[in-house]
């Protein structure tokens, strides 16, 4: 019996382990390899969207304001005079048909009626388009379609040249067959919405609209069964655009069709569609573009013509692997629109990668940051780690020294030698230690008193912010002099431009500067609870509540939020300590609250004297940095990061700062020209809705920063080279006890004893 | 044993009631989810048309120049006021005038009379002088013509003496007799000629002396005739006071009505009835030979849409008249942008309103959207429809997703985006307000 | 033969990581260098380290006792009686309950401004007798460890008393009748026919016990946060705060001393119970 | 003895009676005291998830941070509102479809514990074999090791089986826990030895001593084992945390956001819902175990 079991228990180890590793090894896959490439194909002078191919591999390219060129097999390229130009600025051009021999004809629409007999038509509905035909010499001829079955006024919309030379025409009801020389038009089939393209496959034409193909015997003159397959798939595949083209290949006659999910084969008469290219991995997929035409070439190769001057030819390359290995991982802890944003047009810009965005926690769930912080350190441990992290909230000196993170004075260096990136705030970011930048933030916040100017006047440390509420006390004995509900407002409005005193260049703790920011704040709280009896502060803390739930408040929310606290609460309390979050939107709120304390509450004498500017706090040249990202050292994608954190670091991006929360607190881009871009941008642009609405609902346009102003900011911005991220230990410790000092449990100098003892326990770790 | 089995019959339908629950709150989901409809954006353009009312003003003023140093008695027109030509614009003081007038004239008449007797006399000179040359020239003439015939008569004897040419054979004497005689002629006749020559010169020197006087005769008279004596000053002076008494004099006749010489807008008075002229303008008019322009404000939104050379219908409220012109310059300026249209002469002829329209199709845009898509979002958003992984699965929401606005017209929206592109769902209709985020269903 | 199908899993899912563990705290955590014992040696020299053992230990000596001793005199009480089932079911709701609103409703109690403080002053504020009360920060003095120690009693106690019962079920009823007939007293049938009859569930709960003092971590963690009073700073505030910094090597290393300490003592108690 | 014969016997069964209920009462007073202690706490939840917001904060409000007086709570709230259930009941589907995953979780765990752990604890209990000893120590080592410990390691375990995000990747490690093996060992181990060798004198397979001796015998460590471990993964949290992404995957545990006071009232309401099929298992599976174990035991 023993032995038996210590034979089965031996034997099941080994298969365990023979498992464990065969498990390991079949996760990688091999990957099979050829797949259609692409490569543009240079065209030639001109803006053209659209091209006509012809059976010998030689095609037509036109645009709708650009001439018809031809361009023969070998790529030579000659303009042919087709005399559309001209109209160009009274009309648009909407439609073309071109033939093999060059023929075209082409639908215009007004831009503007000179003769006023064709307007009078175009009003009754008698004309829409007008069309002219321009045979292969050149000569042109108006073409007023007319006839059986037509009904004066419908449009024509798609054209084709059948390879005998006749023209077909769709509305979107009916295909017709159009006499070029005379107009006459006689009506073939109905359909149940426009027909976007036809071919002709000998006698029978091929028109297919959004969601069904017509198959037109033109000898016999009536309609053939249709083809349920192709049905289904054109419903599902015209979103973007679909181009077909026939083929002859090995004795079949196939038809290829390319949309955005890829080029499509269809073996006449069959009822199998197969992909042949995926539209992710080729131009195909370009979201940006979509495909006008199609031409198959005798090599096996075809020609994708895209609407933006942009042409490709698909060819089909064996050594590449048939589907990308290639995934970039973004993480963030918490969900940020503006690295979503950016990670999609990565996407975008490199189809053949897939971007994924992950988020450590999503809100209303119990994962909490250490939790998710967790997770995150197991993959990292495990070997899974991502290419990109956002450090919001995370230690960042923990991580780059365990090797997690990847320097980055490399690709910041060129920035920093142009003077794109303003150097002080990155440098803010250098790690003392190795004297190397892990990470950089895309956006900052800046400290901003507003206030009266007698209570502050110059120095604004924080012993002068406590005189300045002395002085403010005398001046309103009643109410509260700083927007603070709760003994945490006082600190969270106050320790952002602290914090980073605090801590020597070795690490330790500086106690003598943290009782000093105990004794300071709780003076603050004590001049600004003088203002109230108990029921009095009760009543504000209500009349507060209703938008103001601190437990619910996102740290970076409110209090902090200057333009928001200040818009909404000047004239009830005096002195507004915040953070600068949007470019201009904060600087509105300045000019928001002298407007309204000049409408509402008629203090005219105040709007002169209201002032605002940075406070230093105990550390000086603070800055909020926000969005802090860094590359993984072993990231499985380091030049595809790298090119990522450029596309971050670009101006459009940047410009894009909104995109960062729901709410418009991402804060101040830290490249320059962006900063100024946005100060300077046109409304128009923005969208003409940032104005706003004062408390009588009166709307007030937007105010937009001053020279001066945008100045004082760019000084602002030089300035600040002391950086303070929020989340760390010691912030979440002195909080913790900087309630407990504000409730009177402690003494000042008892809480900094008490940080001091749990960050020992932190430094012993 | 029986309240177990109370038990598990109340675990059971516990279980039930849970399962129920689960469809319930599913259907009341569901029911509460708002409802879209999608679209692609297509590519299109959009066709726009703008009217905005505006102003016609004139390009540059008529003035109407005050009779200096009248009165006025009444002013009969305001600023605005048609006035077409011959209406009364004022009236000036007819007493105050009559005086003026009569006090020019009593001028005028002393004037004339010292004049006339100038004249008379610079005419007896130019007469006097016309005679003395008169009488010398015919004296003159007369010995001329006297002495002329004494030479003919000279002339004829010598030729009659060559005709008594003596013989060849002649003797010396008579020969020398005749050659004596031929010679006393020919003396005789260049004496004459010299004396004829003579009395031509005196002559010449006479009539030069005679026409001289009679010269200076004349330019007196004409002098005395056109004042010239007076100097540039004097003529104006006196020019000025004879159409000033013909002013005068005409307006007395209108009983001292001033009236518009042309059809025009009244656009400016500046005169009070009581007040003393001066030689300024005191009433500034357009005239309707002059041209207009048209003017508007256009708003930040309708900027884009309106282009200078675009051209543009002008109606005018109250006329049936419809005018295309082009746009000539756009200004932005406080509060929007100003068009101006500069109309041609004769246009918008008493207007100082118009109506502009402007219809316009624009360039074919790559991503259109109906503009009921659109949203605020702190700018311009649509909602774009995703499918997202819930705790419910996957689910169709909407996300915002911010955008530029290129153009817009009533219906329909062109916006733009580096993520745009023709797969994207973009929520056109919805029964009830939307969210970033939020689960929705699609209409059936 | 019956073992097979649940070793091979617990060999897949609990001994094999474990070994990953032992080779990992063998290894520098970020390049994965091999540096002997030097994870050890940084654990023992750490003054957290020292902190967090001596708390722990002070937790399960104080916890252990408490808990294993109120809840056998519970079931021994209960065993008999006709209500057990429902009792038993009473004394394991907190287990039941999320450990969120667990959470929440411990804040709510003994938060400093929270009801057990008002409720105590109240008391002594009407009864002149008392010495006058002040509210006492449970969380953040010497209070902690007391607090802590009471909510794992108040969690745990039902739980025990469920492996208590079993125990005390699979005791021969006969024998104890007999004894009972026999006149034997109360204390008697405790120290002759129970306590041997359970030495072996001795150690089963006393396992359990040191395994839900353990388990208690995450309520500890959510109701003081990483770094709470130091009375109440226990190894796994430790090895969490080492992961959370990326420490796994030191991790790895106390894991393994503290696995082999349990190993020892659960050995030993093994022998000494059976 | 025989002093006491002159007492009547049915005085003497009277004493016996009336001393034997004294002592039962005593008994159930003391028990349903701490019952009562130990549920008093709970009592806060049926209140709490039929309070409104506005009384909660109120009541609450000194600690949310204001420095002044203390909290109070009201069993039964002053303004009692149903809202939480309805919102709970009625608008979230997402409890609905957590709950089911928990249920699912749940008893598939259980499942795999009884048809794994079982056996093994048989194994542990029945057989001496050379290590068991140590191999039984390691079990319970494995047991109390931590779970940020294990986590890192079990992650690659799990992703190299290719089951990370995906339940599995919950209830396996669960299913081979060794905790229900150590209860359940207790259990079996309390058969004498002596039966099972006369069972195998008797000539009776190993089977048919697991089924018909070990476990009708064995039933109470058995009951004791599920009720503990149902506890267990009711509201397992960790796990789940970790290892699974995908949110549809989630047990309720998960279901509570971070809690806040404005949230409080519907946790609480959660938490009821929460807590009543505790109740029922509670009740029922201890008997229905019982029965079942017993069943079996028969038809083995």
């Amino acid at each position: 019996m023993k032995k038996k079991v210590r034979v089965l228990l031996f034997i099941m180890v080994c298969v365990m382990c023979a498992a464990f590793s065969g498990c390991g090894g079949s996760q990688e896959e091999e990957i099979p390899m050829g797949r259609y490439a692409d490569r543009e194909v240079k065209l030639p002078p001109g803006t053209f969207d659209y091209m006509h191919p012809c059976p010998d591999g030689s095609y037509y390219l036109y645009g709708l304001d650009t001439e018809l060129t031809y361009v023969d097999a070998q790529g030579g390229s000659k303009a042919k005079d087709r005399g559309w130009e001209k109209n160009a600025n009274i009309h648009v051009k909407y439609e073309v048909g071109v033939a093999d021999n060059g023929a075209a004809v082409f639908a215009y629409a007004p831009r503007f009626w000179n003769d006023e007999e064709l307007e009078a038509r175009w009003l009754s509905g008698d004309i829409c388009y007008l069309y002219f035909y321009v045979d292969e010499k050149g000569e042109k001829h108006a073409l007023e379609p007319h006839g059986e079955g037509y009904q004066k006024g419908t449009n024509l919309n798609t054209f084709a040249f059948s390879p005998e030379g006749e023209l077909y025409a769709a509305s979107d009801h009916a295909v017709y067959r159009v006499n070029v020389e005379t107009g006459e038009v006689e009506s073939l089939f109905a359909t149940e919405k426009q027909v976007k393209s036809m071919v002709f496959m000998g006698d029978v034409m091929l028109a297919a609209d959004d969601g069904k193909a017509y198959f037109y015997d033109r000898a016999e003159g009536k309609l053939l069964d249709g083809n349920g397959a192709l049905d289904v798939f054109l419903s599902s595949h015209s979103s973007g655009g679909l181009v077909m083209a026939l083929g002859d290949r090995e004795n079949e006659q196939i038809l290829y069709m390319g949309c955005r999910t890829g080029l499509y084969r269809y073996i006449w008469g069959g009822s199998v569609i197969e992909q042949i290219a995926d539209g992710q991995m080729t131009a195909l997929g370009d979201t940006q573009r979509s495909p006008r035409a199609l031409q198959v070439l005798d090599n096996g190769a075809f020609r994708v013509m895209f609407s933006g001057n942009y042409m490709v030819e698909m060819y089909y390359d064996e050594t590449l692997p048939a589907r990308p290995a290639k995934e970039l991982t973004v993480y963030s802890l918490e969900e940020n629109g503006w690295i979503r944003y950016a990670g999609q047009l990565f996407q975008k810009e490199h189809p053949d990668v897939l971007v994924r965005y992950e988020t450590g926690m999503d809100g209303d769930n119990a994962v909490s940051r250490e939790d998710a912080l967790r997770n995150l350190n197991t993959r990292l441990l495990a070997g899974d780690v991502p290419d990109v992290i956002v450090m919001d909230q995370m230690d960042i000196e923990q991580y780059a020294d365990k090797g997690v993170l990847r320097e980055l004075d490399g690709i910041l260096q060129p920035y920093l030698d142009d003077g794109i990136l303003y150097q002080n705030i990155v440098e803010g970011m250098r790690m003392t230690e190795k004297n190397k930048i892990y990470s950089v933030p895309m956006m900052v916040y800046l400290p901003l008193w507003l206030g009266e100017k007698m209570y502050l006047d110059g120095e604004d440390s924080l012993e002068d912010i406590v005189a300045g509420m002395e002085k403010a006390r005398q001046k309103h004995p009643e109410g509260a002099i700083l927007y603070t509900l709760y003994p945490k407002d006082v600190l969270l409005q106050t320790m952002p431009v602290c914090l980073p005193a605090w801590t020597g260049e070795d690490g330790s703790l500086d106690v003598e500067k943290l009782t000093a920011y105990y004794q300071a704040v709780r003076r603050m709280w004590e001049i600004d609870c003088a203002g109230f009896d108990d029921a009095g502060r009760e009543a504000w803390q209500k009349n507060n509540m209703e938008w103001y739930a601190p437990e619910d408040m996102d740290m970076a929310d409110i209090g902090f939020n200057f333009q928001y606290a200040a818009q909404q609460n000047f004239g009830e309390t005096w002195l507004q300590l915040g953070f600068l979050m949007t470019p201009q939107v904060g600087m509105t709120g300045i000019h928001v609250t002298k407007a309204n304390m000049a409408a509402d509450w008629q203090e005219k004498e105040l709007e002169d004297t209201v002032t605002y500017d940075a406070y230093t706090g105990q550390a000086g040249n603070v800055y909020w940095a926000r969005t802090i990202v860094g590359l993984c050292e072993q990231g499985k994608e380091p030049k595809l990061a790298e090119e990522y954190m450029n596309l971050l670091l670009s101006d459009p991006m940047m410009r894009k700062w909104w995109l960062d929360k729901p709410r418009n607190h991402s804060g101040l881009t830290i490249r320059k020209d962006s900063l100024g871009d946005i100060l300077d941008i046109d409304n128009i642009e923005f969208g003409q809705t940032m104005g706003f609405k004062d408390p009588t609902g009166v709307n007030h346009p937007n105010f937009w920063p001053t020279e001066e102003e945008k100045q004082w900011l760019y000084q602002m911005m030089e300035d600040a080279s002391c950086c303070y991220r929020p989340g760390t230990m010691l912030e979440e410790c002195a909080m913790e006890v900087g309630v407990r000092v504000l409730e009177g449990e402690l003494t000042p100098e008892e809480g900094a004893k008490e940080v001091e003892r749990k960050m020992a326990i932190a430094m012993e770790e | 044993m029986d309240s177990k089995k109370k038990i598990w019959r109340g675990f059971a339908l516990f279980m039930a009631a849970m399962l129920v629950m689960t469809y319930v709150s599913r259907m009341v989901y569901v029911s509460r989810m708002p409802r879209v409809k999608w679209s692609n954006p297509t590519s299109a353009s959009i066709r726009n048309k703008i009217t905005a009312e505006g102003t016609v003003e004139a390009v540059n003023a008529q003035a109407v120049i005050g009779l200096d140093g009248l009165l006025v008695e009444k002013v009969c027109v305001a600023a605005g006021d048609r006035m077409e030509a011959g209406t009364v614009l004022y009236e000036v003081n007819m007493e105050d005038m009559l005086a003026q007038l009569a006090e020019l004239s009593a001028q005028e008449e002393a004037w004339q009379k010292q004049e006339l007797a100038k004249r008379r006399e610079a005419a007896t000179n130019t007469t006097r002088a016309q005679e003395d040359y008169d009488t010398n020239v015919t004296e003159l003439d007369r010995r001329i013509a006297e002495e002329t015939k004494k030479l003919e008569e000279l002339m004829e004897d010598l030729d009659t003496h060559m005709f008594r040419i003596p013989e060849e054979d002649a003797s010396d004497e008579i020969w020398i007799a005749w050659a004596d005689e031929r010679l006393r002629f020919d003396r005789e006749i260049a004496e004459k000629g010299r004396l004829i020559e003579d009395i031509q010169l005196e002559k010449d020197k006479i009539l030069r002396q005679a026409d001289r006087n009679i010269e200076d005769a004349r330019r007196a008279q004409s002098a005395a005739e056109s004042g010239l004596e007076l100097g540039a000053s004097g003529v104006s002076q006196v020019r000025e006071r004879q159409e000033r008494i013909a002013l005068l004099t005409e307006l007395s006749e209108n009983e001292g009505k001033v009236s518009a010489e042309s059809a025009g807008d009244v656009l400016e008075v500046m005169m009070q009835s009581g007040m003393r002229m001066g030689a300024d303008a005191v009433l500034r008019y357009a005239d309707d030979k002059g041209s207009r322009t048209f003017r508007t404000v256009i708003t930040q939104e309708q900027k884009p849409l309106v282009h200078t050379g675009d051209v543009v219908q002008l109606t005018f409220p109250g006329s049936a008249e419809e005018v295309s012109e082009t746009i000539d310059s756009i200004v932005q300026e406080s509060g929007g942008y100003t068009v101006t249209i500069r109309l041609e002469p004769g246009v918008a002829q008493g207007r100082t309103e118009g109506v502009m329209e402007l219809n316009s199709t624009s360039e074919i845009y790559d991503f259109v959207v109906p503009a009921k898509a659109l949203h605020n979002d702190g700018g311009n958003a649509v909602y774009v429809l995703e499918e997202k992984e819930g705790i419910l699965g996957t689910e169709l929401s909407v996300r915002s997703m911010t955008v530029r606005l290129l153009d817009k017209n009533e219906d329909y929206a062109a916006v733009a985006d580096e993520l745009l592109s023709g797969d994207i769902k973009v929520v056109t209709e919805c029964d009830r307000e939307l969210e970033n985020g939020m689960a929705v269903k699609l209409w059936d | 033969m019956f073992l097979l199908p649940g070793f091979s899993g617990v060999m897949v899912f609990y001994l094999l990581p474990f070994l990953e563990v032992v080779r990992r705290s063998f290894l520098k955590s970020g390049n994965s260098a091999f540096v002997g014992i030097e994870n050890y040696r940084t654990v023992w020299g750490n003054g957290a380290f020292v902190l967090a053992v001596r708390n722990t230990f002070l937790y399960m000596a104080v916890g252990v006792p408490l808990l294993m001793g109120i809840s056998l005199i519970l079931s021994l009480l209960l065993r008999n009686l006709l209500l057990r089932r429902r009792l038993v079911s009473a004394m394991l709701l907190p287990m039941a309950v999320p450990a969120a609103v667990m959470v929440l409703t411990l804040q709510i109690l003994i938060d400093r401004q929270g009801v057990i403080n008002g409720v105590l002053t109240k008391v002594s504020e009407q009864m002149a007798a008392l010495p006058a009360f002040a509210a006492i920060d449970y969380l953040n003095t010497e209070w902690a460890l007391v607090v802590v120690v009471c909510s794992f009693l108040w969690k745990n106690t039902g739980y025990m008393v469920i492996l208590w019962l079993a125990g005390l079920a699979a005791l021969p009823k006969e024998v104890e009748e007999a004894a009972q007939v026999d006149g034997a007293n109360r204390w008697q049938n405790w120290h002759y026919i129970i306590r041997p009859g359970l030495s072996g569930s001795f150690f089963t709960v006393g396992m359990l016990s040191v395994l839900q003092i353990f388990k208690s971590y995450r309520e500890v963690w959510m109701v003081a946060g990483s770094y709470p009073q130091e009375h109440i700073y226990f190894l796994q505030h430790l090895l969490q705060n080492w992961y959370l910094k990326l420490e796994f090597d030191r991790m790895a290393a106390l894991t393994v001393i503290m696995s082999l300490v349990l190993l020892i003592v659960c050995l030993l108690l093994q022998k000494r119970l059976e | 003895m025989r002093s006491r014969a002159t007492v009547p016997a049915w005085v003497v069964r009277l004493y016996g009676r009336w001393r034997k209920k004294r002592t039962a009462w005593f008994a159930t007073g003391i028990c349903v005291a701490v019952a009562v202690l130990i549920c008093a706490p709970l009592l806060m939840i049926p209140g709490g998830s039929l309070m409104d917001g506005a009384e909660m904060r109120q009541i609450l409000s000194p600690i949310l941070g204001d420095g002044r007086g203390f909290a109070a709570w009201h069993l039964i709230p002053v303004y009692p509102t149903i809202g939480h259930f309805y919102r709970l009941l009625i608008e979230s589907p997402a409890f609905y479809q957590l709950f089911w995953n928990t249920v699912g979780m749940t008893a598939a765990i259980l499942l795999g514990q009884l048809v794994v752990g079982l056996p093994s604890a048989w194994a542990f209990a029945a057989f001496r074999f050379r290590g068991r000893d140590f191999l039984f120590g390691l079990y319970v080592v494995l047991m109390l090791l931590p779970f940020q410990v294990m986590l890192l390691p079990q992650y690659i375990v799990l992703q190299k089986l290719h089951l990370y995000n995906h339940p599995a990747a919950v209830i396996l490690p669960a299913v081979f826990s060794t905790f229900p093996v150590f209860i359940m060992y207790r259990g079996f181990t309390q058969i004498d030895a002596e039966i099972l060798e006369a069972a195998r004198l008797d000539g009776a397979g190993e089977l048919q001593i697991f089924f018909r001796i070990g476990l009708p015998l064995g039933r109470m460590g058995i009951q004791a084992a599920m009720v503990l471990s149902f506890l267990e993964y009711w509201n397992l949290v960790e796990q789940p945390m970790a290892f699974l992404e995908e949110q549809a995957t989630w047990p309720l545990s998960l279901y509570l956001p971070q809690i806040t006071i404005s949230q409080a009232g519907f946790a609480f309401a959660v938490a009821v819902m929460v807590l009543i099929p505790a109740l029922f298992v509670f009740a029922l599976g201890q008997d229905a175990l019982e029965e079942g174990i017993a069943y079996i035991g028969v038809k083995g």
